[in-house]
């Protein structure tokens, strides 16, 4: 008869409100991988104001999920934490805009457009990056700070709106379908900036100390995240998203899910998880160019792709 | 002019014992006229009952040409925020502006009208409060303790003053100057003592008048009979 | 009396929404930024009862917060009353950790407290403490010559005499302010859920706020605004009467 | 007085960062948690100069909010004092509308009025004016019996007279709640910049809090926190000149 | 016991007049002074500042073998959350709970302890208030008009009764009552009005006392000596 050890208590933070970003997450709870791997997790929401590496350091958290700017602007700052899985292999973060406006087709289109970014947010950098690339100057573009509320995109102030595709982005198509309104969505990827979204982090101390921990907690969350994407898997995995986020109604959740897959597993060959150390790097040395880090982290010395 | 009370009943609510138990009384024609009692009887309430028409009461009160009956109390306060005198000009009728001045020379307020109202002492404060209601247009005045910490002296010239003044007009003055309401009032209200089971009596004073003869011997015969009522 | 408040609020409600749908059709603006009535009933449908037990949710915490702003107000109030050095030195502190917007000091918060249940009730009651405080603060810091002159001569003054003296002077004011700071402390327990909660109708406005859904919104102020009129008209109840057990001056003015 | 103001708030920021430093030593958390003194005097380097301008025009925004919402508070405290059906009708309608946070409010407000100045100041004096309206609806329903008496009695008695006269008595009351109130003026003026504006400390806020930039916000805090000081100190000073030029009570008081 | 003031002078800030100028008396052994005069003349104001040492004063104001001066006036109120009884009960010092009930006795309150102080009479509420203070430890007591509003005969019973409780203390009695303050006072500080040039006087009074014979004659002179001053 075996003899079941007692599970192990495990914290993890997210990054941000339980949806179908979080599909992975929550199947792997759902459907008793943790527990299989002996652990009992508590996975929480997550918000600006509540981080994952604040967490990790207080001890609060065991993992977390963070995104790149984040990691590398803690690592700056003296923070010892480690990238266990890069989750989204395409940044989520792009922008919305409608049909009748001119296709995006290079850099060069967006010259003119009134286009919306978040000051101090990712996206303002992101956008930064496409302005130095293609020889964009302020003049060239009308930009207009966001931020939580769409009014302005709705009532047309502004063209060009960041969104995450796969979150607000279906949810605004959806919207806007309604209305008879078709939307683009413009993709940085598209246009050579990778700038890495979310990851999961644990702390050094946890790699170090509790290593079987983390390749247990790994393990059967990928194996989550692998069987939420899985096409046939969809209905549990909506199933699953469905009980913990009531804001949204079943078509809009289906589509997110869609949306979801294309950024988390763009090809079946691709295992989930897996750190692309070259986007890093372009994503650390964005920062350092755009001086929101001082100094290089080396980064790639903080990527372990746990087996 | 006329004020009477059929069998008026008052009790505060809450409490067991009536203020004003059956009581009936009736004065007429203008002048002093006063209410006298023990502390505690039931004057100030009587008072109010009078003066505010929308107490729910038990008897009657039936008032004859008397339209405005004004309630005064000395622990009235006039506004802070412009001296007294300027809040005195305010309330002051279009057409009194003499009667004022006069009121206010009688009262020997006039050094004091820059003077905001919480610097008065309390006597100053009194007679200020007063003066605004001699302004008004009232056919009976009620005077609860209206001229407290005032000295007897101008206590006396104010009342004699008021007396000739106001000569068609009926006051009610609460005191518990006994020789006082002897002297100035035609008609005393006195309350006798509930523990001593005295009822309620209707006594006539002297009602002296500025220039009369006061005959000092009445004067100590109303004096006595109220002595005894109460 | 309670019947009379909900009544007044569905009138206010309904001439707002009725303002909202004239900009709309006069704008002629489309349903995704300011939602038509279809899609208002629609979308009541769905959420009504899910927001209705939310805020429910939210009304517990708040009637915990508002009860230890009221502890904290009057704490500080007490304390800082005196114009000596430590009675400002209090009154400075307290004034300024409210000139601070809790969104700044959330991040400190949760470092400190972690993100759990006091995190939430400390910010929903620092939200509507503050209010409270001025009001205490006036009504504690104002002598009340008459009655306390007998006290300080002889010496027999206690301080908790003093603020004894000086709420029950002040009674009716106290009341009405204390009523008045449920819907602070509803407002303050909601932007608590909104940055930290993940329960009750903040933390379901944040999610409606993300997908940019108005109609939802609307729905969530009609069940704040009912239940808020309820619980405001159960505490101005409670205020009459301790105002006449406590007092009673009432039934002084009967003439 | 002012400098006491500014002195003790020193004392208070003092104390919170030591005890911010002393628990970054004994967790031994990394910068990035709890910034150490040689980043936070980095980076008040870089930004003290742009925070004190951006706290300046926040102050222009908070005076002007201030000034809206005590017109506001008074306005509504006047009409609705009366218990009348009307009177009690602006208080429910005034009291539901500060029952919803303004994170709920803002995207109406922003579909109506755009996100310009107007938004920006609506906000702040939302913020504010409702704690002053408390303390305004306590002192405008309490009558003035000794005072009012004469007034009412003789049928001259005019609203403005009675506000007047409320008002007048409650004065020590007012003024500290109106300069109290410069606080919440500013911390709704903050929140108004956080959720609405591009300029103003409260914009830098959200961006450092995007940043998770904790150095950044304690020197806003310091910055926020010196200026709402001096504004203070201000306010209170024309309190007190107010208080001995409307009254002479004090001289009252010597013997 | 010895309360003397030289060459006291006082003027409220901001007043042009002095309202205590160059004053210079002497009250010497237990028993009732009187301070009369008229309306606003700064009877109140002397009180307060003989009360309170810490006034800024010119001049100088000796006290012997007086260390607690208490004030009392007559505007006075109890806190309201209690009975009038039960605060009476709480600032009786222990031991004199036999003479808080012979005052209540003799101030006739009896039946009155189980109000609020607001639902009393103003007579009922200025000895309320003078109880709590007569409780209290002191060398002088000044009552500022703390009898007001309470009927002569009472008023006279309760003069008696303090004068013989508490014998061997000071008492100043301010009230605009001539026959009063002539009958039952030691000595009568007079202050004549000031627009009359006249000074201040002190006379001396009849000091009644319980079993005494009072002289008329003589009480009519201490009258007219103090009337002719003021
Ligand atoms: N609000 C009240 N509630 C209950 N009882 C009251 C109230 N006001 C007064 N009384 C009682 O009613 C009685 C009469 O009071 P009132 O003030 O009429 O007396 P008064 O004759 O004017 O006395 P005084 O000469 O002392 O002013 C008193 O015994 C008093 O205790
Ligand atoms: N706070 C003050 N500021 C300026 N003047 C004052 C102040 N208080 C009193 N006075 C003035 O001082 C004078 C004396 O006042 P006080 O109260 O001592 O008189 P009083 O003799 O007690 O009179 P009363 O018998 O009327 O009570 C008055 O003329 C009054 O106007
Ligand atoms: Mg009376
Ligand atoms: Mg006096």
């Amino acid at each position: 008869t075996p003899c079941y050890a007692k599970e192990i208590k495990v914290n993890y933070r997210l990054k941000w409100l339980f949806n179908t970003s979080v599909a992975g997450d929550l199947y792997a709870d759902e459907q008793g991988y943790f527990k299989e791997a002996g652990l009992m997790v508590n996975i929480k929401e997550g918000s600006p104001e509540k981080n994952a590496i604040n967490e990790l350091e207080l001890g609060y958290a065991n993992f977390g999920v963070a995104s790149a700017d984040q990691v590398i602007r803690a690592l700056d700052k003296g923070a010892k934490i480690y990238v266990i899985a890069q989750l989204f292999q395409v940044n989520p973060m792009q922008w919305i805009y409608r049909t009748d406006q001119p296709e995006i087709k290079t850099l060069q289109d967006l010259r003119g457009r009134k286009i919306g970014v978040t000051f101090g947010g990712n996206d303002e950098t992101i956008m930064n990056t496409l302005f130095a690339k293609a020889g964009i100057t302020k003049n060239d573009v009308i930009i207009t700070g966001v931020r939580f509320d769409f009014t302005p995109f709705l009532k047309r102030k502004v063209d060009v709106w960041p969104v995450y595709r796969n979150s607000q982005g279906v949810i605004l198509e959806n919207k806007l379908a309604r209305e008879g309104e078709a939307v683009y969505f413009f993709n940085p990827a598209d246009f050579g900036v990778n700038f890495v979204a979310n990851s999961v982090i644990t702390s050094e101390t946890m790699l170090k100390k509790k290593p079987e921990i983390v390749e247990k907690f790994l393990g059967a969350l990928l194996k989550g995240w692998e069987a939420a994407m899985n096409p046939e898997n969809k209905k549990i995995a909506l199933e699953i998203v469905k009980k913990l986020d009531k804001g949204n109604n079943d078509e809009i959740r289906r589509h997110q899910l869609i949306a979801t897959r294309d950024l988390i597993k763009p090809f079946s060959a691709l295992k989930i998880g897996t750190i692309k150390a070259n986007a890093w790097k372009q994503t650390e040395h964005i920062m350092l160019k755009e001086k929101l880090i001082k100094k290089s982290v080396n980064i790639e010395t903080r990527l372990i792709q746990v087996k | 002019m006329h004020l009477e009370c059929n069998n008026l009943n008052f009790t505060y609510p809450g409490s067991k014992v009536a203020v004003i138990d059956n009581l009936s009384f009736s004065m007429k024609n203008p002048g002093f006229k006063a209410i006298f009692g023990p502390s505690g009887i039931g004057k100030t309430s009587l008072a109010k009952i009078v003066a505010n028409s929308n107490t729910k009461i038990d008897g009657d009160i039936i008032t004859e040409s008397m339209d405005t009956i004004l309630y005064s109390y000395n622990l009235e306060r006039l506004p802070g925020w412009l001296s007294a005198g300027n809040h005195l000009n305010k309330v002051t009728p279009a057409g009194k502006e003499a009667l004022k001045e006069e009121l206010i020379h009688i009262f020997e307020l006039y050094d004091l009208l820059d003077s905001r109202f919480s610097q008065l002492s309390m006597g100053q404060q009194n007679r200020m409060n007063l003066i605004r209601y001699l302004l008004q247009d009232f056919d009976l005045l009620i005077l609860d303790e209206s001229l407290a910490n005032v000295d007897e002296k101008l206590r006396e010239s104010i009342i004699l003053a008021i007396k000739e003044l106001f000569a068609n007009k009926m006051f009610i003055y609460i005191s518990h100057n006994l020789m006082e309401v002897s002297k100035f009032c035609s008609q005393i209200l006195v309350f006798g003592k509930t523990s001593e089971n005295k009822g309620c009596f209707m006594i006539n004073g002297q009602d002296y008048k500025k220039n009369y003869q006061l005959d000092k011997h009445k004067l100590d015969i109303t004096m006595l009979e109220i002595m005894n009522a109460f | 009396m309670l019947f009379k408040r909900i009544y007044q609020f569905l009138i206010v409600y309904t001439i707002s929404i009725l303002f909202l749908l004239m900009i709309k059709m006069v704008l002629s603006l489309s349903d995704y930024v300011i939602p038509g009535v279809p899609l208002i009933i629609e979308t009541a449908g769905q959420v009504f009862k899910t927001y209705f037990f939310d805020v429910m949710n939210t009304l517990s915490i708040t009637v915990l917060g508002q009860f230890m702003s009221i502890i904290m107000a009057f704490t500080v109030g007490i304390a800082g009353r005196k114009s000596s050095w430590i009675g400002s030195f209090i009154k400075v502190t307290a004034y300024n950790i409210q000139a601070y917007p809790i969104v700044a000091l959330a991040p400190i918060i949760f470092i400190l407290l972690g993100d759990g249940f006091i995190s939430r009730l400390l910010i929903a009651s620092m939200i509507c403490y503050f209010p409270l405080l001025l009001s205490v603060l006036g009504i504690m810091a104002t002598p009340v010559e008459d009655v306390e002159h007998f006290y300080i001569v002889t010496g027999q003054m206690r301080w908790q005499l003093e603020v004894k003296i000086r709420a029950f002077e002040n009674l009716s004011k106290l009341t009405t302010v204390i009523s008045g700071s449920a819907t602070l402390a509803m407002a303050g327990t909601i932007v608590a859920e909104f940055i930290a909660a993940n329960a009750g109708i903040g933390y379901s406005i944040r999610i409606a706020l993300y997908q940019s859904d108005l109609a939802k919104i609307l729905i969530a102020l009609f069940v704040i605004g009912i239940i808020i009129s309820m619980y405001q008209g159960v505490l101005e109840t409670i205020g009459e009467q301790i105002k006449t057990k406590w007092s009673v001056s009432n039934q002084g003015e009967v003439i």
